[in-house]
């Protein structure tokens, strides 16, 4: 058969107004069934008819998801939550800025108005081999067309890659974990909580999906604990063109201090690997060390341990470094 | 790297016509299906083909009721375009990635190529074609692109200008750099990017002298 | 519904990438079938057994209270062998069949493993052991026509005793073979996909075809193994076999169930090679 | 923050066209108010009657050949109305170039459809259906049986010795013999072998262009004396991207039939010259085809006549018996929608101690795609010798054929390759030499009728029109506060290093020898028929504001007619290779001067005297002195009174077939005046920008965004100064697209453009761009052309990129890259290792 780009197949479409029936909907249709959020990802796989579900479960329609709520310990963001309102929401702008400034940066206004929170840390990998359709280990074959003598991967992974080479193209990602924020996914058997870090998976676990979501899940909210509220933050994206384009590599973290050294951290980079990576080492190493530029130095250096370059993504090693080192070190100013 | 990789195709495991046979086919086939299959509707030949049917739909476009035969995976884009005539909605790539698209549902910018028509049924959508009053008076923002001469072949213009208008009831009074980032999810490749701010801005002024709403 | 798994390559050719996974199911219920059925069988159809009587008449005490199977090294092969398929097996299929955990390093070592002590295997049977003791005869072929003749009620000679391996050990080793080989060979040409110790990978190393094909038949050769592995364990703990599978941990069998089972013509033991523990003394007061 | 005041602060208020009424004056296009109000139809906007929609099939593969095609399954679908194949296409017909001259069909050319693809995506088949969704699944539907072939996608790799050849006869195009000198060929080129040796290769170190024999080459004055006696010699290799013109609106198109004629929608950069090259696609009479092309969503060089997706929905619509829509989605046209060839070159420059380049050996070779040759090679060469002036100077290149899309001219071919090849050469050699980039560039560049290219027949060399870029560079230096800038300290703040950098650039900018056309009606208003494509530039409508101010008629008096061959237009220039300001303002004067000869004639006749007594203006024609005379509706009335000439009964003998035509078909409907533009030129017509730009680069990144930006333009008199303005920086940005980001990424093992998306090939936005650009323009009138108004579209581009990139050496040093783009990879790797780490000759990363 003969292959075509162009042109979203039928479907079925099934429009929810409420979580509970959203479940049943897709506990109905199992594996046949996509989740629409935004559907700036989904659009992209359906249009170029390379994932063809018989039925599409919009849930454009069930307010349940939508929204930030103030909770007893910090606030709960809907999933389908757009980022325009994540990145304009009051309290996100004031006590967990970083979140803000992380959902500012993604895509575009027009995709920001539509994209939601749950859509952004759920979306596929950006893999232009994968993307292309190709049958790579991602999409159920027996390669990595990126990582062959003369693949191109230059958007590649540096870090944790097993067989494929595809790295998690997620903004908001980095922050949330950064964050402590819980992913709350409803599934057949009730309610999950997990930790942001934990929501995602690499290839050496499952090569198949970016996070651990199954066929019937879904995720319904994310919380943000009150413990690093209005705590010092950083947050940068590194992309080609300063719009649109996914990160080369993004990090954000979140410090207290105590005096003028760090108390506690977290800190995460994204599109260095499959998964955001929390960097837990960085995190141990800098505890109760100055925040300026030698112990950023340091940080940066301790963060690339153990990367591996493909032919075209060296550069994600300096990159990385530095922006760690700024997440830390603070952005060198007039010397 | 340049030598073929695998001679043995698929397709030349199956039965099939030489070409010569092939073009027979076509021809005999497209007379066969082209008498009597002329007249029918989109529609009702996908019911045929065995794929999801359409469904009337009811949208407020332009302050107007519009009826119209929507397919369930039918983008917005399409739909207006081609079951509403209102094609000054561009589709410049049909990837979320250019802009010219852009309409505004309930006052915010959204690129119509991405959004499925049965999902704005109870909202709504302003195209460029609703913008200027019945009487034919421009908008402001159209208006400043009229004296600044805005735009070059101007097939990204509309997107721009639903962008901007969608941008501006937010921030009223931005500055270039502002609205510059206002409209940075549209793509112009005659790259007229300086002359459509000078247009724009000149727009947003206007729309403060009107207090235009 | 297909037994290969296919896919559309960069270039829109259908090409094979790897077995249907239900394939995994259907080894798992094939095993699982033969136990009932032999089990079944066992339990109430089979005759009491009938072996054609030792010509000339041996001599017990001639034969060593432990009549020595497998050597030290044998065994030893036999259990790291194993222990790498058991391992392979693993790593391969519980992925896929949801038990989701960082396989491919394991694999490819166990394999490497596995490769190394067949290698091995062939050589010391080739030289050290009495080869052709595994591979069926002419006797072995006649009997087990009698076997089939008596079994459907058809008058026959009785069959004769075993030589050192009973033949459905003999064609069980060369299933073994068959699979074994299958797997090995592709699986050291799949290890050029992977990162591993031993040569730089080249995925490209062949068309998308032949590396379908490649796959496709390690998948089979896989599943295949799972059935076979299955079947050796039943009859490893089946209480008849129960001597040969302690022979395969001790080294060696009782002289009882040797003359039981076996034909001292066709298996010569003499006293020399007695197992540690035999004496004589034991044998006279039989 | 005083930005709100004022659209753009930057930008300094300037008069243009001092003591004129319409020339040099902003005004409304007509088209505008359609614009912005959605009104305006683009071909993807028609519908008619029982449409079909048109999907194709395109080839997985970069070479192959089609041998078995299964279409019943697709063909039995409900609502599947027609397929056609390579063998439902016409055979090739004669062709047309940018500048109108034939060339016979060359059947190795591009054809609609292919039973042979040469590179992926190429159209092999296309379905008619009721609906795309219908096409779509129909074409899932077939199967196609493909055997591959060799293939080759990166230039050197076919030119080592044994390389895989990307056509079946080999990589090159070989010129029949005898047209080398520029004329026009008259047989078409055939495909032919060239292969460099393994020495060429091993002489080429360390990321150096191996220089082979090459098919082309010419050379002036005394290289290896220049090289003797130059005090300073740099010999570098530079790469350009392949780059999409990725115009917003792909070139969909829909046709249908109607009483044995073809009408075809689609977006064109010409209407008056697509009409006979659809003719010639279609084999068929030109009086059969009619072109309906209001509105072009951009051109850049893309849709200059015919092609491929206007032949399909003919086709189509011809077989399906009812009208097709093909609309071409943007990953087709990735594919068909052509692209700009990648330059590889190499330079050898020596330069006198003052920085005067005393001798010049460039060598470049291109990635021409699998069909017809582009001129940007030799285009390259002349830009270079004309723009820098080098004493002594040879040039060698050669064309070479890949399997990768075909291509086309883009904004200054070969112009923008040639400038970044050199720029960033001279912008090392001021270093070295302790030069300002200012000054190097001032003694280089060219003054007056600049000789340029090598020795034409007689040995002699040609030369431009006027330049006076030497006045732009100053101009622009001064607007730019470029020395301030320069001495600015520090230059590093944090781990924001800044640099700016200064280019010259220029382009062809004019032909000659068109038609021109309007109509006095008897109720006094003036119609300017126009044949020019509306691709946003508005030459369209510019061109004619010549036209009404030599009349002395107010531009609320005048009409334009465009965008429709049925509407008679007279024959003028294709909207390509920045000639249609110069060609069609002399055209328009012309015929202006026609009207007026015309109208002081009649009222001769009618009031006495001779014709020389009176004089045209406010609307009349009247006599010197006593001012007795009449309205020019009057005139117009009493022409067709008079009939002959006066009412185009009659017309000039040296118009075209076309104006011919077009001038009966206003017979009697008022004063007709048509004339060719037969003024004299001494020397080929060029345009000059001086472009200058700032950047900002984070070295802890490798980010860098450009801050500031000015190109001031020599484009002779200035028509239309805003959408001049919009010319000189848009077509900057054009060439930024190619210092920042733009580019192909190919697959090599399958041959496979990786890079589909924009968000993988990366035009650039409008915030990678300053928030506040500036432009100047000199408005010296060029002494060759009447109106004095040269070309501007493409002049600017090739600054616009070298300017950035001199920019970037400025910030961090002539160590950093050796090809274009240069993106944050290139910056960070490069100064991780204090050497060019990117690889300058590794195709399509």
């Amino acid at each position: 058969m003969a292959v075509i780009r162009d042109v979203m197949p039928a479907f079925e479409l099934l429009q929810p107004n409420s979580i509970a029936e959203a479940q049943n909907l897709l506990q109905q249709n199992g594996s046949d069934a996509w989740v629409l959020a935004g559907g700036l990802d989904s659009f992209d796989w359906l249009k170029d008819r390379i994932k063809r579900p018989k039925t599409v479960i919009d849930l454009s329609g069930v307010e349940e998801l939508r929204g930030i709520r103030t909770t007893s310990d910090g606030i709960e963001i809907g999933a389908m939550t757009t980022l325009t309102e994540v990145a304009q929401d009051p309290t996100i702008r004031g006590k967990y800025s970083v979140l803000a400034e992380a959902a500012e940066l993604v895509a575009s206004p027009q995709i920001r108005n539509q994209g939601t929170i749950g859509g952004n840390v759920s979306q596929d990998t950006r893999c232009w081999y994968y993307r292309a359709g190709w049958p790579c280990y991602r999409a159920g074959g027996n390669i990595c067309y990126a990582d062959t003598p003369d693949g191109r991967n230059r958007e590649h992974a540096i870090l944790n890659a097993e067989r494929c080479v595809a790295v998690n193209p997620s903004d908001t990602a980095p922050a949330l974990i950064a964050l402590d924020s819980k992913f709350v996914i409803s599934t057949s058997k009730g309610q999950r909580v997990v930790d942001a870090e934990d929501y995602f998976v690499g290839p050496d676990i499952d090569i198949t999906r970016l996070h651990i979501l199954q066929p019937g899940d879904l995720l319904t909210a994310i919380r943000i604990p009150t413990t690093w509220a209005n705590q010092q933050f950083y947050f940068e994206k590194v992309r080609d063109r300063n719009v649109w384009d996914f990160p080369l590599l993004n990090v954000a973290s979140a410090m207290t201090l105590s005096g003028a050294r760090i108390q506690q951290i977290r800190i995460a980079v994204n599109a260095a690997a499959a998964r955001p990576l929390r960097l837990k080492n960085v995190e141990r190493a800098v505890r109760g060390m100055p925040p300026n530029a030698a112990t950023g130095e340091m940080a940066g250096k301790l963060a690339v341990e153990g990367a591996v370059p493909l032919q075209f993504n060296a550069y994600k090693i300096p990159l990385m470094r530095n922006l760690v080192k700024r997440a830390i070190g603070g952005v060198e100013q007039a010397a | 790297m340049s030598k073929p990789l695998e001679p043995k195709t698929f397709a030349s495991m199956l039965p099939v016509l030489s070409r010569r046979d092939f073009i027979k086919g076509v021809i005999a086939g497209g007379v066969a299906v082209s008498s009597g299959g002329y007249l029918f509707r989109a529609s009702t030949l996908l019911a045929q083909s065995g794929a999801v049917g359409g469904r009337l739909l009811t949208i407020d476009v332009n302050g107007q009721q519009r009826r119209a035969d929507v397919m369930k995976q039918e983008t917005l884009a399409w739909t207006l375009r081609h079951k509403l005539g209102l094609t000054g909605t561009k589709l410049g790539c049909d990837r979320a990635e250019c802009g010219s698209c852009t309409v505004l549902i309930d006052d915010v910018p959204h690129y119509a190529c991405s959004v499925l028509t049965h999902t704005v049924r109870n909202r709504k959508v302003l195209t460029i074609e609703g913008l200027a009053n019945s009487d034919g008076t421009l908008h402001p923002v159209q208006q400043g692109v009229v004296e600044e001469q805005g735009f070059q072949c101007a097939f990204c213009m509309p997107g721009f200008i639903m962008a901007s208008v969608g941008f501006l009831k937010t921030n009223p009074n931005p500055t270039r750099a502002e609205l510059a980032n206002g409209v940075s999810g549209n793509l112009c490749r005659c790259q007229d990017y300086d002359k459509i701010l000078t247009a724009l801005m000149r727009g947003a002024e206007n729309m403060r002298k009107t207090s235009h709403v | 519904m297909s037994f290969l798994q296919w896919a559309i390559n960069p270039w829109g050719l259908r090409v094979p990438i790897h077995i249907a996974w239900f394939l995994i199911w259907v080894a798992v219920i094939a095993g699982v079938g033969f136990f009932i059925v032999h089990a079944t069988y066992v339990r109430y159809f089979a005759k009491p057994r009938q072996f054609a009587p030792d010509t000339p008449p041996i001599v017990p005490s001639e034969i060593p209270a432990r009549v020595p199977r497998h050597s030290q090294v044998a065994r030893a092969f036999h259990w790291v062998m194993a222990a790498s398929m058991l391992t392979l097996l693993c790593t391969a299929f519980l992925p896929k069949v949801g038990v989701q955990f960082n396989w491919v390093t394991y694999h490819w070592i166990a394999g490497t493993v596995l490769t190394i002590s067949i290698l091995f295997h062939i050589f010391h049977a080739s030289f050290w052991l009495d080869f052709w003791s595994i591979w069926p005869d002419r006797i072995d072929m006649t009997d087990a026509y009698y076997r089939v003749l008596r079994f459907i009620g058809r008058p026959a000679p009785a069959p004769r005793k075993f030589a050192k391996y009973p033949l459905e050990n003999k064609l069980y080793h060369g299933a073994i073979i068959v699979a074994g080989l299958c797997a090995i060979a592709t699986g050291v040409v799949m290890m050029f996909r992977v990162h591993t110790i031993f040569f730089p990978r080249n995925p490209y190393l062949f068309g998308d075809m032949t590396w379908g094909t490649i796959y496709v038949l390690h998948g089979l050769a896989g599943v295949g193994l799972i059935a076979l592995v299955m079947v050796h364990i039943y009859f490893g703990i089946r209480p008849e076999k129960r001597p040969i599978t302690k022979s395969m941990i001790y080294g060696w069998m009782s002289r009882e169930f040797y003359l039981e089972e076996h034909d001292p013509t066709r298996w010569v033991v003499s006293p020399s090679d007695a197992a540690p523990g035999s004496s004589d003394r034991s044998a006279r007061t039989e | 923050m005083s930005e709100n005041n004022g659209p753009n602060p930057a930008q300094p208020a300037r008069e243009y066209g001092v003591g004129r009424k319409l020339i040099g004056k902003d005004y409304e296009t007509p088209d505008l108010y359609a614009k912005v109000t959605g009104q305006a139809k683009y071909a993807e906007d028609f519908h008619a009657d029982g449409m079909l929609f048109c999907k194709l099939l395109l080839s997985p593969m970069p070479h192959a050949r089609v041998r078995h095609i299964d279409a019943r399954e697709a063909l039995a679908m409900p609502g599947v109305r027609a397929i056609i194949t390579a063998d439902d296409v016409p055979p090739p017909a004669d062709s047309l170039t940018d500048n109108g001259t034939v060339i016979k069909a060359n059947p190795k050319s591009e054809r609609a459809l292919t039973m042979e693809p040469v590179y992926q995506g190429e159209p092999i088949l296309a379905v008619a259906a009721v609906d795309e969704l219908t096409a779509a699944d129909a074409i899932e539907k077939i199967q196609i049986d493909l055997e591959p072939l060799p293939f080759v996608i990166d230039p050197l790799e076919t030119l080592r010795p044994g390389g895989p050849n990307p056509r079946v006869d080999g990589n090159i195009w070989v010129m029949p013999p005898g047209s080398a000198s520029g004329a026009p060929p008259t047989q078409p080129p055939t495909i032919g072998e060239l292969k460099w040796t393994e020495e060429d290769f091993a002489n080429a170190k360390d990321g150096q262009l191996p220089m082979g024999n090459t098919p082309d080459q010419w050379s002036y004055g005394d290289l290896d004396a220049g090289f003797l006696s130059a005090a300073l010699v740099l010999d570098e290799t530079f790469v350009t991207p392949d780059t999409s013109h990725q115009t917003l609106e792909t070139r969909s198109a829909m046709a249908y039939w109607q009483n044995g004629k073809v009408y075809v929608y689609t977006g064109t950069q010409s209407t008056a010259q697509t009409v006979p090259a659809i003719a010639r696609w279609l084999n068929i009479d030109r009086g059969k085809v009619v072109l309906i092309s209001e509105y072009t969503g951009g051109g850049f060089g893309s849709k200059v006549t015919a092609g491929v997706s206007l032949v399909i929905p003919a086709l189509l619509s011809k077989k399906a018996n009812a009208p097709v829509m093909m609309r071409i989605s943007r990953e087709e046209e990735t594919f068909i929608g052509r692209a700009r060839p990648s330059l590889m070159g190499r330079m050898k420059v020596g330069f006198s101690r003052e920085g005067r380049i005393v001798a010049l050996d460039m060598f470049v070779i291109s990635n021409n795609g699998p069909y017809d040759a582009q001129g940007d090679v030799p285009s390259s060469g002349r830009i270079v010798s004309l723009l820098y002036q080098p004493q002594a100077m040879r040039w060698r290149g050669a064309t070479i054929l890949t399997n990768t899309p075909p291509r086309s001219a883009q904004s200054s071919p070969g112009g923008l390759q040639g400038i970044v090849i050199i720029e960033p050469i001279i912008a090392k050699a001021a270093r070295k030499l302790g030069l300002d980039q200012v000054a190097i560039r001032r003694i280089n560049c060219p003054e007056g009728k600049a000789p340029f290219g090598g020795p034409v027949k007689g040995g002699e060399r040609l030369h431009a029109t006027s330049a006076f870029l030497k006045e732009a560079l100053d101009r622009g230096a001064e607007q730019f506060n470029w020395s301030q800038r320069v001495a600015r300290t520090p230059k590093r703040i944090g781990s924001k290093v800044r640099g700016v950098g200064v280019s010259l650039s220029c382009f062809v900018g004019g032909t000659i020898g068109f038609d021109g056309l309007l109509i006095i009606k008897p109720d006094g208003r003036v119609t300017f028929q126009s044949g020019i494509g509306n691709l946003g530039t508005e030459s369209v409508i510019d061109v004619h504001r010549a036209g009404a101010e030599i009349l002395g008629v107010p531009w609320e008096k005048c009409d334009v007619v465009w965008g429709n061959s049925a509407n008679n237009l007279p024959f003028t220039c294709v909207s390509g290779g920045s000639q249609t300001t110069h060609a069609m303002t002399r055209a328009a004067y012309a015929t202006a001067m026609d009207a007026r000869k015309k109208l002081q004639e009649i009222a001769a006749k009618s009031l006495g005297g001779g014709p020389e007594d009176y004089e045209v203006a406010n609307e009349r024609v009247f006599r010197k002195g006593d001012g007795r005379g009449m309205t020019l509706a009057q005139a117009a009335q009493r022409a067709i009174q008079l009939g002959g000439v006066y009412d185009g009964h009659e017309s000039a003998p040296d118009l075209h077939k076309l104006t011919k035509a077009s001038v009966t078909a206003f017979a009697g409907q008022g004063l007709v005046a048509a004339a060719k533009d037969n003024y004299p030129r001494d020397g080929q017509t060029f345009s000059y920008v001086a472009s200058f730009a700032e950047v900002e680069v984070d070295v802890e990144t490798g980010k860098y965004d450009i801050v500031d930006f000015l190109a001031y333009a020599d484009v002779g008199s200035v028509i239309h100064p805003r959408s001049l303005g919009g010319q000189v920086l848009g077509r900057s940005v054009l060439g930024m697209g190619h210092a920042i980001g733009q580019k192909w990424v190919y697959d090599p093992h399958y041959g496979a453009m990786l890079s589909t998306r924009f968000y993988q090939n990366k035009p650039p936005t409008i915030l990678d761009v300053p928030v506040n650009m500036q432009w100047g323009a000199l408005d010296i009138p060029d002494p060759e052309t009447p109106v004095g108004a040269r070309g501007v579209g493409e002049p600017p581009v090739g600054g616009g990129c070298a300017s950035v990139l001199n920019a970037l050496t400025d910030a961090l040093g002539d160590e950093i890259f050796r090809r274009a783009p240069v993106n944050l990879d290139t910056i960070l790797t490069s100064l991780e290792a204090g050497r060019p780490m990117q690889h300058p000759l590794m195709a399509h990363i």
